[in-house]
């Protein structure tokens, strides 16, 4: 079986990294980049997610299959979202009101 | 019958060949059941979407009107769990009964202050009336007939912090059950697939901490100073 | 079948759908057919004649598969193009549409028009003139069914939502609630007459038992103390709200819309969600103060400030990107 | 109840005995067959309330049941029908069955997890019957808010958990079968030598693991409104009805694909076995179940067309849905190709295939009508679309489903079914179901609107005829019922291969062992190689 035992300072350093990134997201916040600022907090969200998934869950070892289960997954949800605001969005384009 | 009978090693379970074969579908199983999981809140974080962007004023405003302090502080408590829970990973990789069982008992200490953390939380709504559906329900800084669309916001607050709670309930419950098995030295360098999925789940359950948090509590936040 | 046949013909766009139901139904007949017609043929053929026969292997053949693929294709893009078509036309009321108001509520349908008359589960309306319907519920969703005119739209509480049709022979049509909405759901159904011009204007002159739309809603602006602050010039803290059906009214923010029913309708209910440039958030919110109906007279009211109403344009309850920002 | 010949050799059936060597069994056929019992007694509980809408319907005033009854019984069919039978009905029973069997697998990957999703069905089961018989549920089944939310005094809660725990059911069988097709197949065993019916099942279950988990949450937040009265849809907060419209829809336009998709991997088995031929164009057969699994979720808006939904989406999800059709289309037609110089013997499985094809093609071609806007004003929400998914659902899922059920009974019992009652009852149902349900579709263009108790007296004549037809179809479907309880006793011992069929299944023992083969097989031809049975002995009957 091969497994990759990764060293305790790859994982400290990526530790280090979430928190600062978590002080960076609050700071941010309070900082008025008008609409950057929701942009700014889910980029760095998604920063975080992949430090988690890439070394803590290992993925970075993982087999094809699993990062395809795992980029299918985030497609999905993007669909869900995407489709539905397409509709959200676009309401009222026409100028009759419920069409 | 008997070619069934693999001796290979004790943990195999009847329905596999190989212990590889039994690792690689445990595995997999997580990963698939992790993508339930993302598409469950799924459908939550797309009612949050569609809600902000129409309603973004009341949004804002009660996104202030969440304790950023609690929120910050709860998100380091859980990334510290995660450290300490790809620890004990670790620990079960090398077969390190004794490093296993702490770094999996540090993991469920911050689990369970991360609850702590919420349930305090919570109870503060409470007192401030941010409770949707309570009769009282009023929230600062919102014009009267926007306070409807601040329940909303909170409606989604408490169906997705209660939620992700519960799933930390869940989570802490594997942690002491890996960490009852890791006591007894059920896993071993070769055989540690429980302790590893076990991380999986909690990780994920991080992952979602870390989204729920910046929606929550950060977003627009900078109008606070405007608002209140 | 008393009304079979006369369920043809009926409205402007009704013989429309019928041709895209032809079409349709070619289509399917003829793959219906073909893939009977085939099973039945192979099978009786190809019967097997000895427990020992053993046919020989195909594997595919590619270019079949892509004929397969790529003809039934084509024709779902005909039938695409032909239905989006025909629903861009079922969507868009003609400018010079005779407007109706219509609340729905459990279990009954409650019609208004601007003259004043009121109905209940009866619509009477002239042949040849096409009429638009802006509808809300004042409870659960239900919806608009004309069988005969071939249309239908959903009725949602919390937003306006249209329907228009130009009936083309008079007569009596069923009106179908479309969707399930409780008990009474098979009950809340009523009846459209379709009138000659003479006809209808006899049923007019019936009398109404009320004064019109605008007037009605002139009445309760003074009831409901909107006067008090909206005066005809301007002053004081409030929009005239002289001249504002139709056009443009600038936002707090720099943010346009032109002030349509769904506009003025959430400016009543909602008065915060939007608020005119210039101008404090002080108008408390109507919300449960006035009902459907009364927000109906109001608009009509408002309306009937500006003299030519315009386009009416954008937005519903919950709106397009007009996010409002400050 | 099993004679002397077949108790010599040990099989699944009689290696144990006793209620708990069944309750707490791990082995797969014995789960398939809890759920075998357990769907066919929901079949006939939907089956009931069917009727009482048939009988209800002869008449237009509306005398037979009150209003409310009325709207309970359409509302607990629809449920009853599609959560607790027909989603469980192909997977549960004979892809749990059949598809480690078919892969040369002992078992499922995760047996416990197998039988715990039996439990969840049962248990869902008991929280929706429960809601029945405490005063049942009248939201339909699509649980539209507000109704479903604030204006239903019904057992919407209860229904509700059932639906949800049913739904963690659903996805845990898909992923144990996705598991399974990936980490369990035989030496030998690659992905194109799977048959057809694998496929089928492992796009099934993507799917199920995809979609389920976003009705779940539906679910969740209906709940929350309902029980703690806090808005999440309610309009006059501000919520947005249309918003649960998507969330339902999400997964229920891919639910029927999970109905579908099992029924047409039967079809392919049947079709190549009894034409014993491979199946024309396998690799598009195998890729169409994938790309109606994806495609699928791309297209809910066609539920939408008239919801106030932007008539700009509307278009997209109009568009999208005719993509969803092609794959389906290339099943038909490869089907048909198989035919084509076939050896076509016609057993009752192949006379079910037969009908599948036809009315899935009717019920199919309908939908076109209904992705098509223009169209869909009209007929939505009429008996139109009753008829389009009751062609759909019952003249090709259920077809599916009971063709599969005769294909494979000789495998499952070690007894063979009786041929000539299965034949007739196979014609009954073909034209009990056209008679009851091809009426509906001009009911619903002249303008019936469904869910309706009363109705205008001109729309009596053909409702008198689509309840004269669902006395037909009942019939059509208790035969079956009674004859194979006959054949469990009766019917002629079964060989191991009574069909001259190709799957792994076929190469064990009817019944098979416990851990179904005696040795794992070992693959070394493509699927539908006839020239290995054939060739050699068949045993016929
Ligand atoms: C198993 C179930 C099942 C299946 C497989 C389908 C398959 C399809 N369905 Fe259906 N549908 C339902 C079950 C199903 N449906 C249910 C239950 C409802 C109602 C829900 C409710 O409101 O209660 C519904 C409602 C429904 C609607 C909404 C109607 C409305 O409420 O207004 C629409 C609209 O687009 C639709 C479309 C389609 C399409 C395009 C397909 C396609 O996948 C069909 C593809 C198949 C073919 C096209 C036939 C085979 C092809 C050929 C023979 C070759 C020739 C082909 C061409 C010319 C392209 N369906
Ligand atoms: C798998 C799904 C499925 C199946 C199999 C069926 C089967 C049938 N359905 Fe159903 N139907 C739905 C799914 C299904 N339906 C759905 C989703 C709806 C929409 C609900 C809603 O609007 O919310 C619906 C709605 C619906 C309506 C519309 C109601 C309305 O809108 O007002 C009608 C009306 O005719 C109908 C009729 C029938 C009939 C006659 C059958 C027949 O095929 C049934 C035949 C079967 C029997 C008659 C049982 C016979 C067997 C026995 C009785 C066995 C006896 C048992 C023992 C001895 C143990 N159905
Ligand atoms: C307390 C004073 C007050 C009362 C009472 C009041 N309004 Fe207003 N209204 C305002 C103010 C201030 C504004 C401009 C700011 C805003 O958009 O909210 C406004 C805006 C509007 C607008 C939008 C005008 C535009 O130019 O776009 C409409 C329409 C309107 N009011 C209708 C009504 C109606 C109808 C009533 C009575 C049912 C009413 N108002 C009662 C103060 C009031
Ligand atoms: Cu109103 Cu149905
Ligand atoms: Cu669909």
């Amino acid at each position: 079986m091969t497994q990759h035992v990764d060293s305790v300072k790859t994982y400290a350093a990526v530790f280090i990294a979430l928190i600062i990134l978590t002080v960076v997201t609050t700071a941010v916040a309070f900082v008025d980049l008008g609409p950057f600022s929701v942009v700014a907090a889910l980029l760095i969200a998604c920063g975080k997610m992949l430090l988690v998934a890439l070394f803590f869950m290992h993925v970075r070892h993982s087999t094809r299959l699993t990062r395809l289960v795992l980029v299918g997954a985030v497609l999905w949800l993007g669909i869900l979202i995407a489709f539905t605001l397409s509709d959200v969005f676009s309401r009222g384009w026409l100028g009759v009101p419920g069409r | 019958m008997a070619d069934f009978a693999h001796a290979e090693s004790l943990a195999v379970r009847e329905q596999f060949d190989t212990a590889e074969q039994q690792k690689d579908a445990s595995t997999l199983g997580m990963w698939i059941f992790l993508i339930t999981e993302i598409m469950f809140f799924g459908g939550m974080f797309l009612a949050y979407t569609v809600y902000r962007a129409e309603y973004s004023y009341a949004f804002a405003v009660a996104s202030s009107s969440m304790n950023v302090y609690f929120g910050a502080f709860n998100t380091v408590v859980l990334l510290c769990s995660s450290f300490t829970m790809v620890m004990a990973v670790r620990s079960a990789q090398l077969g390190l009964r004794k490093g296993t069982v702490v770094y999996l008992f540090l993991t469920l200490i911050l689990g369970l202050a991360f609850l702590g953390v919420k349930v305090f939380e919570w109870s503060e709504k409470f007192r401030e009336h941010h409770i949707p559906g309570m009769a009282g329900f009023h929230l600062d800084g919102v014009p009267p007939d926007q306070q409807g669309q601040a329940q909303l916001f909170f409606s989604l607050y408490f169906a997705m912090t209660g939620l992700h709670a519960l799933h930390m309930i869940v989570g802490a419950g594997i942690v002491i059950t890996l960490m009852y098995f890791a006591w007894k030295g059920k896993y071993t360098a070769e055989y540690m697939t429980p302790v590893d999925i076990g991380g999986l789940y909690w990780h994920f359950v991080d992952i979602i901490w870390i989204f729920l948090f910046p929606l929550l509590y950060l977003i627009d936040r900078h109008l606070g100073r405007y608002i209140l | 079948m008393g009304n079979f046949l006369s369920l043809f013909l009926q409205a402007a766009l009704t013989p429309e759908v019928d041709a895209l139901t032809a079409f349709l139904v070619a289509v399917s007949a003829f793959f219906t057919v073909l893939i009977f017609a085939a099973i039945f043929f192979f099978a009786v053929k190809y019967r097997r004649r000895s427990e020992r026969e053993l046919p020989e292997p195909v594997h595919g053949n590619l270019p079949l598969e892509i004929a397969w693929s790529v003809i039934p294709f084509g024709l779902t893009m005909i039938m695409f193009v032909w239905g989006a078509d025909l629903f861009f036309r079922e969507s868009r009321p003609p400018d010079n549409a005779t407007q109706i108001y219509v609340v729905g509520k459990q279990w009954m349908w409650k019609l208004q028009h601007m003259d004043g008359h009121r109905e209940i589960n009866e619509l009477h309306v002239p042949v040849g003139k096409p009429v638009k319907l802006t509808m809300t519920s004042e409870d659960v969703i239900h919806s608009f069914f004309v069988p005969a005119f071939r249309v239908k739209e959903d009725v949602v509480p919390g937003r306006y939502s249209t329907l228009w049709f130009t009936p083309t022979t008079p007569g009596k049509y069923h009106l179908f609630c479309a969707e399930y909405c409780g008990t009474n759901h098979s009950r809340m159904i009523g009846t459209i007459y379709v009138m000659n011009p003479e006809e209808y204007q006899t049923w007019v002159s019936g009398g109404a038992p009320m004064g019109s739309l605008a007037e009605e809603g002139g009445k309760l602006f003074e009831s409901l103390a909107c006067a008090n602050c909206h005066h005809a010039d301007g002053s004081g803290r409030c929009p005239t709200l002289v001249n504002v059906f139709g056009h443009q009214v600038e936002l707090t923010g720099g943010n346009h819309v032109t002030a349509d029913e769904a506009y003025i309708r959430e400016s009543i209910l909602q008065p915060n969600a939007k608020i005119v440039s210039g101008y404090q958030p002080i108008m408390p919110s109507f919300q449960g103060l006035v009902t459907e109906e009364g927000v109906v007279e109001l608009i009509e009211y408002v309306k009937s400030l500006s003299p030519k109403p315009g386009m009416p344009s954008v937005t519903n309850g919950i709106a397009a990107g007009t996010v409002p920002h400050r | 109840m099993i004679t002397a010949a077949v108790q010599e050799r040990e099989h699944y059936l009689n290696e144990s005995y006793g209620l708990k060597s069944w309750l707490l069994t791990k082995d797969h056929k014995r789960i398939a067959l809890l759920y075998l019992f357990t769907i066919t007694l929901f079949f006939a509980v939907g089956g009931v309330f069917a009727t009482v809408i048939r009988i209800e319907l002869i008449t237009p005033s509306g005398n037979f049941v009150s209003s409310e009854t009325y709207n309970k019984m359409f509302t607990m069919h629809g449920i009853v029908m599609i959560f607790f039978f027909l989603i469980p009905s192909i997977p549960a029973v004979l892809g749990n069955f059949f598809l480690p069997i078919m892969i040369g697998a002992r078992d499922l990957a995760f047996p416990k997890i197998n039988l715990l999703s039996w439990y969840l069905l049962v248990a869902g089961g008991l929280f929706a019957i429960f809601a029945m018989l405490a005063g049942g549920v009248d939201t339909g089944w699509t649980f539209y808010v507000p109704y479903s939310t604030g204006y239903s005094n019904t057992w919407v809660i209860a229904t509700a958990i059932g639906i949800f725990i049913a739904g963690f059911s659903s996805i845990l069988t898909g992923l144990n079968f996705i598991i399974t097709v990936h980490t369990m197949r035989a030496p030998g065993m690659t992905w194109f030598r799977m048959p057809l019916f694998v496929w089928s099942q492992y796009a099934t279950a993507l799917i199920q693991v995809l979609g389920t988990p976003v009705l779940a949450v539906t679910i969740v937040l209906v709940f929350c409104e309902r029980f703690f009265h806090i808005g999440i849809f309610d309009p006059a907060l501000g919520g947005d009805p249309v918003l649960f419209q998507h969330l339902f829809w999400f997964y229920s336009h891919p639910a029927v694909y999970i109905m579908i998709l099992p029924a047409m991997g039967v079809i392919s088995e049947l079709i190549s076995t009894f034409s014993r031929k491979r199946v024309f164009g396998y690799e598009f057969v195998a890729f169409s179940s994938l790309a109606i699994a994806i495609l699928g979720f791309l297209v809910w808006g066609h539920h939408l067309f008239v919801s106030t939904q932007s008539i700009y989406a509307g278009m997209i999800f109009s568009f999208l849905s005719y993509f969803v059709a092609i794959p389906s289309a290339i099943k038909v037609f490869n089907w048909t190709a198989t035919l084509y110089k076939g050896s076509i013997s016609y057993e009752t499985p192949m006379l079910y295939a037969f009908g599948f094809i036809g009315l899935f093609t009717i019920g199919g071609l309908t939908g076109l009508f209904l992705a098509c806007l223009g169209f869909d004003v009209h007929v939505t929400d009429t008996y139109f679309v009753v008829a389009h998914f009751h062609y759909i659902m019952v003249g090709g899922a259920i077809m599916g489903y009971l063709g599969g059920l005769h294909f494979w009974w000789p495998k499952m019992t070690g007894r063979m079914y009786p041929e000539g009652w299965a034949k007739l009852s196979a014609l009954i149902i073909f034209l009990g179901f056209n008679l009851t349900f091809f009426p509906q579709f001009i009911l619903g263009y002249l303008g019936m609107p469904r869910r309706y108790h009363t109705y205008p007296a001109e729309f009596q004549v053909l409702h008198v005829l689509s309840s004269a037809g669902a006395s037909v179809l009942a019939v059509g479907y208790l035969l079956p019922f009674i004859y194979l309880m006959w054949s469990l006793k009766y019917g002629q011992i079964a060989g191991a291969n009574p069909w001259g069929a190709t799957g792994l299944e076929w190469q064990t023992a009817s019944p098979p062992p416990k851990h179904n083969f005696e040795k794992t097989p070992i693959v070394t031809h493509e699927a539908y190689d006839y020239s290995a049975v054939i060739g050699s002995e068949v045993e016929v009957g």
